[in-house]
């Protein structure tokens, strides 16, 4: 039998986004919360994000909620739903003092205010230069934004399920009733009763090679979604940073180039001048990423197999790099030997973060269909949701925007939701399925390794369906998917205990990554253009006519994948050429 | 991009010069098996700029799956793998083998107690954390822009917001490795951390947790904890300024 | 063994030989107030006892102890009420170390040879 | 031993509710001062003179004298004060089962209760003016 607890308002995943929901679900003293989460909390990876979070505040020169409002748009190359960034650029900067008044120590101004700097596409008066409009604690924003909300709720007593991993969503005629966990210290599956449910798990970087997202990040509920039959929001969209280190893909901040870093090619060339004359290095990062690879394609790469580029942040003085950019100073040191402060860092594009995801409306509840149908008590926010905010591509500092203001609305939502209504029946036999999958891999004895599916899945998403797309690779992709997907079949794992059995759950995240990967590669293929992060060779160009529209990819119930299309909010801004 | 190069995630490296041999003794302890603890050992190729979080990795995806112990970010930032490598409490991303040489001891931490080979219950730990009141209270109405805060009174407890909470400090101290009780250095790290934030009003609070017989006085200055930190907070700097913070105030 | 650094070592050996003072203090209270027996009571026996060779060398040890001690101790002290004191803490360590051979080696130059009885 | 609030009211009732502070406040202050009494104490008894002629005449002789009496005094309650404070330190990090850690300090304080009346009683109890004497005289 598996271990009953009933919760009003259950919250999946303790990063920002998880924490920031539970917080404002909690307010409401009607509704019993609970946060389940599969590291501890101040282990989510919302505490490796570095530079800092975008609001409109105007601490350090003049700056308009519609200023940023355009600037996400054009950011996402109109694919951005506009009402969503409206609210959005509003929102952001309340939010921002809140935590602030949660005691986030921000670095300060002068005059005592929250110091702001440049980031990538954040601009004065819709375009004209870059503005500074990053609030940041140094380099270590989103860890000082998990530790807050964090030491907050330890304050307000919330009640945590720590380590335990959720494998399975239920969701019965239509509407959501909780969620089945299986707890890592025990083996035991657990079974969570909800009026609603709040999925805020996080990223899904893991499928590519090098990237800046952590072990954990295997995009567990987009899956879990998926196989429930409800559709992923546009998930070719798919960004690279610019700046990972060289083979390892650890981040360097966007905030580097914001503190005047620029990328030169193997001739010492400033090539961002020829992409991006008036941004130049702050372009914004899809298009840094294109840059920095037609760079190293043509032959203009750094080092032996000239495939990397410098980032030179050797004029700027020892004690601002020092003072701004401490940790990822110390990465360099430590993790390639090379001192940021006397020579160039090598770095690359590294897999970085999903636009797409969970589709959700702009109030975070989950839709299940292009038509906008809502799944009563399922909520979704950070960066496993698509609320449309990013578009095709995000601007930096815009996902720490996002977890606040889109986590907070959640909590909102889903309290107001629970508090209305009673609970739906919890039919029996509603962790059979996430039982058999485990006991299915526990009992397969097949001769394949989790490690060397995972690696071949790691290194032919990155060939085949990274920064640049051809229908070639990705069709040869898809097969290889199918293929990848027979070998997990055979999969046996040598653990067969109940604790901490942390084999069994790396092989269920991997089933995971696939499905992900899946909904990616069949999402490219489909769109025959090319917009923010998603560039095709075969399609240079975006097409506003045919492609102003979300993707939404499904998984029919005999394991077909369908693709469909869900229309873009616009409003304001009229589709423009995106240039810098 | 060149496919076969190894990153971060992927397992063995391509053979090739810049391999080295290692021997790796890792502290073994499965509950449902083994009686006690004893020490396994692995001998495999690595590169010299590996983590040793990637040869803990390399031995658990090719060599034997059931090695079982935390990692997340594989950056130094989440906290999650603090271990005794060599001697010394370390993170295991944040130490690459060139800087241990070929032969490599690997622990669980001290004083907590081991679940399964390098995971120990964090439960304690956190309770430690939760007593020193670790979050910030502020009861004044809250105004409509942010709190002023000059940048040198923010200068002061800057270090102490670097905290990630891996333990490694606490299980280094020697006085907790006895003495279990002892709130221990993470704890005093993160109530520094509000007792000298300028907007704060718990103070009084805060150090009067810290006062308790298992609290601040138990330390001995032993600066384990400082040479651990792998954030490089200056815990025992800390600490001190924290005992001198309660002895005035009473005084 | 874990591999700590001077604050370690000031911290265990400052701890034991704590301990050993203070087991020593007792002792010597005691043996000490023996005399109140008088001349013919157990003093001078407890005196002789005292003369064989495990407790000449202990009583070596407890005065190296004590001047480790008291040199340590003022390096907490030091350590508590100064910055300087932490930021320097391993150099004061070694100081504490050499404070306490220099003032030992005279010392034990003078008195070895009375306690060893080889004078 | 008492377990730390884990939250805000908890810790402003518990205000102030430990004397460790006074203690590790007194074991400086003593160790400062123990520094020139023990000094002092070896450099009368052991360097000055040669320890290894020391026996029932010196001491007798010794503790006649008043000065010595309360030098002696001092050391014995500062030096007691403070090293019975650090083995309680060391029995609290060392013996962790309760009860076990609660017998230890009793003996422990027991002891250094008895020997610390015997120290004073030595001192103060007796005059050595005339044990001095008769022992000079049997020289
Ligand atoms: C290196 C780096 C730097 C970045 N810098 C910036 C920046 O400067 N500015 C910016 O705006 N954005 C930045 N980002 C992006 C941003 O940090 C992330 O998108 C954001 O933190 C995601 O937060 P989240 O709350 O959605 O998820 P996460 O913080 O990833 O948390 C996910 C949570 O879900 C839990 N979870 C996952 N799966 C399960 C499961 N199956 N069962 C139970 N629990 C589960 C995890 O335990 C975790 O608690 C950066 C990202 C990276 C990787
Ligand atoms: C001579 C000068 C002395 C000085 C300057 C001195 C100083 C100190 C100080 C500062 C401490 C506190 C340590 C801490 O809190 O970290 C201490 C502890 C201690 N002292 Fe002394 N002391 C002296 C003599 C003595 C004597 C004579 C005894 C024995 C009777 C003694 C026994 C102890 C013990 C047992 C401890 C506890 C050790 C621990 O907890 O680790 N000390 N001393
Ligand atoms: S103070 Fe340093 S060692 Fe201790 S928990 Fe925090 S980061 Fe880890
Ligand atoms: S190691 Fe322990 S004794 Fe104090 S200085 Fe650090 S807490
Ligand atoms: S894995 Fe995150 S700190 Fe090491």
């Amino acid at each position: 039998m598996p271990r009953a607890h009933k919760y009003d308002v259950i919250v999946v995943g303790a990063g920002g986004a998880g924490l920031m929901a539970a917080r404002y679900a909690a307010q409401n003293k009607d509704v019993k919360v609970a946060v389940i989460s599969k590291l501890y909390p101040t282990r989510s990876h919302t505490g490796a994000a570095q530079g800092g979070v975008g609001a409109a505040l105007g601490n350090v020169s003049e700056d308009h909620p519609e200023w940023h409002a355009f600037d996400t748009v054009k950011g996402g190359d109109y694919l951005t739903d506009q009402d969503v960034a409206e609210t959005f650029a509003h929102e952001v900067v309340d939010a921002v003092y809140e935590l602030e008044h949660m005691g986030l120590p921000f670095s300060r101004t002068p005059e005592g205010r929250i110091a702001q700097r440049k980031f990538g596409g954040h601009t004065r008066e819709f375009g004209k230069s870059a503005v500074e409009r990053a609030c940041y604690a140094a380099d270590r924003t989103g860890h000082m934004i998990l530790q807050t909300l964090y030491q907050q709720s330890i304050k307000d007593q919330v009640t945590f399920f720590n380590e335990f991993h959720v494998l399975d969503l239920v969701l019965e005629d239509g509407s959501a009733r909780g969620v089945v966990a299986y707890e890592l210290a025990t083996g035991e599956i657990h079974v969570f009763h909800a009026k609603a449910t709040i999925i805020a798990t996080g990223g899904n970087g893991r499928m590519f090679k090098v990237t800046s997202n952590a072990h954990a990040l295997t995009g567990d509920l987009m899956s879990i979604v998926y196989r429930r039959g409800l559709p992923i929001e546009d998930p070719e969209f798919y960004q690279f940073h610019p700046t990972g280190l060289y083979k390892i893909g650890v981040l360097l901040t966007e905030g580097a180039r914001g503190e005047g870093g620029i990328l030169r090619n193997k001739d010492g060339e400033r090539f961002m001048e020829r992409y991006a004359p008036s941004i130049k290095d702050l372009a914004p990062r899809d298009m840094v990423s294109r840059a920095m690879y037609l760079e190293i394609q043509e032959g203009r790469g750094v080092g032996p197999d000239g495939d990397y580029i410098h980032l030179d942040l050797t004029h700027i003085d020892a004690e601002i790099i020092e003072e701004r950019l401490p940790d990822i100073t110390e990465f360099a040191r430590i993790y390639l030997g090379v001192d940021p402060i006397k020579e160039p860092v090598p770095v690359q594009p590294t897999a970085h973060y999903a636009m797409g995801g969970i589709p959700t409306t702009i109030d975070t509840q989950v839709v299940a269909d292009g038509e906008g149908t809502v799944v009563p008590g399922l909520y979704a926010a950070g960066e496993v949701a698509c609320a449309s905010l990013h578009g095709a591509n995000r601007l930096g500092t815009n996902s720490l925007g996002d977890l606040i203001v889109f986590g907070r609305r959640a909590g909102i939502e889903a309290a107001k939701y629970a508090a209305r209504v009673d609970y739906e029946p919890m039919p029996a036999g509603v962790d059979e399925r996430a039982r058999e999958e485990l006991e299915r891999i526990r009992a397969a004895s097949g001769s394949e390794r989790a490690a060397h599916i995972r690696k071949e899945l790691q290194d032919t998403m990155m060939d085949n369906a990274s920064v640049f797309r051809t229908e070639a690779t990705l069709a040869k992709q898809v097969e290889i998917l199918a293929d990848l997907r027979e070998r997990y079949k055979q999969v046996s794992v040598e653990d067969d205990g109940q604790v901490f059995n942390t084999e069994l759950m790396e092989v269920v995240e991997l089933g995971f990554l696939l499905d992900n990967a899946e909904q990616l590669v069949y999402a490219a293929r489909n769109r025959t253009e090319s917009r923010g992060a998603h560039s095709r060779e075969d399609h240079q160009d975006r097409d506003d006519d045919r492609w102003l529209e979300h993707t939404m990819v499904y998984r029919n119930d005999d394991g077909s994948v369908r693709v469909g299309a869900k229309p873009v909010t616009l409003g304001k801004y009229e589709p423009k050429p995106r240039v810098y | 991009m060149d496919a076969t190069t190894p990153a971060a995630g992927t397992s063995a490296p391509p053979p090739g010069l810049d391999t080295m041999n290692v021997t790796v003794k890792i502290k073994r302890y499965d509950p449902e098996k083994d009686a006690r603890a004893y020490w396994a050992e692995y001998r495999l190729d690595v590169r010299p700029t590996d983590r040793v979080l990637d040869v803990l990795n390399q031995i658990k995806w090719e060599m034997d799956g059931s090695l079982s112990y935390r990692r997340s970010c594989a950056h130094g930032v989440c906290g999650s793998d603090a271990m005794l490598i060599n001697g010394v409490n370390r993170l295991a991303c944040k130490l690459l083998v060139r800087d241990l040489g070929s032969s490599i001891a690997v622990e669980p931490i001290r004083g907590l107690e081991v679940v399964k080979d390098l995971i120990v219950d964090m439960e304690p730990f956190f309770d430690s954390y939760k007593s020193v009141l670790p979050y910030f209270v502020n009861d004044d109405p809250e105004p409509a822009r942010e709190r002023l805060q000059s940048p040198e009174d923010r200068e002061i407890f800057d270090e102490s917001t670097k905290c990630i909470l891996c333990a490694a400090c606490t299980t280094s101290c020697p006085v907790f490795w006895t003495n279990g009780n002892y709130v221990g250095p993470a704890a005093i790290v993160n109530a520094h951390r509000f007792i000298f934030d300028s907007r704060d009003q718990a103070t009084d609070e805060r150090l009067a947790a810290l006062n308790q017989p298992s609290g601040l006085w138990r330390c001995r200055t032993a600066y384990n904890c400082t040479e651990a930190c792998p954030r490089d907070i200056p815990i025992t700097k800390q600490i001190e300024e924290v005992k001198r913070a309660l002895l005035w105030r009473q005084a | 063994m874990y591999r700590g650094r001077e604050g370690q070592w000031a911290f265990v050996l400052h701890r034991l030989s704590g301990v050993a003072l203070a087991l020593f203090l007792l002792l010597h209270v005691i043996d000490i107030s023996l005399v109140m027996f008088g001349p013919e009571g157990p003093f001078n026996a407890f005196l002789a006892f005292y003369h064989q060779w495990p407790f000449r060398v202990g009583l070596v040890l407890v005065m190296a102890a004590v001047v480790y001690h008291a040199f340590n101790g003022l390096r907490i002290i030091l350590m508590d009420f100064t910055e300087w004191g932490v930021k320097y803490q391993g150099a004061l360590w070694y100081g504490a170390l050499g404070a306490t051979t220099a003032v030992g080696i005279p010392v034990l130059w003078k008195i070895v040879p009375e306690i060893l009885g080889i004078a | 031993m008492a377990s730390a609030p884990k939250t805000y009211q908890a810790a402003r009732a518990t205000y102030g509710a430990s004397g460790e502070l006074v203690w590790w406040v007194f074991m400086r202050i003593s160790g400062l001062l123990l520094v020139f009494l023990v000094f002092g104490h070896l450099f009368f008894n052991n360097i000055q003179i040669d320890a290894g002629t020391i026996d029932f005449a010196y001491v007798a002789n010794r503790l006649s004298q008043p000065g010595v009496k309360i030098y002696d005094t001092f050391l014995l309650a500062f030096a007691m004060l403070h090293g019975i404070n650090g083995l309680r330190y060391s029995i609290e990090d060392h013996v962790r089962k309760p009860g076990r850690r609660f017998w230890t300090k009793v003996v422990v304080f027991s002891i250094a209760g008895i020997v610390f009346v015997l120290g004073t009683m030595t001192l103060w109890a007796f005059s050595y003016d005339e044990m001095g004497a008769a022992v000079r005289a049997l020289d």
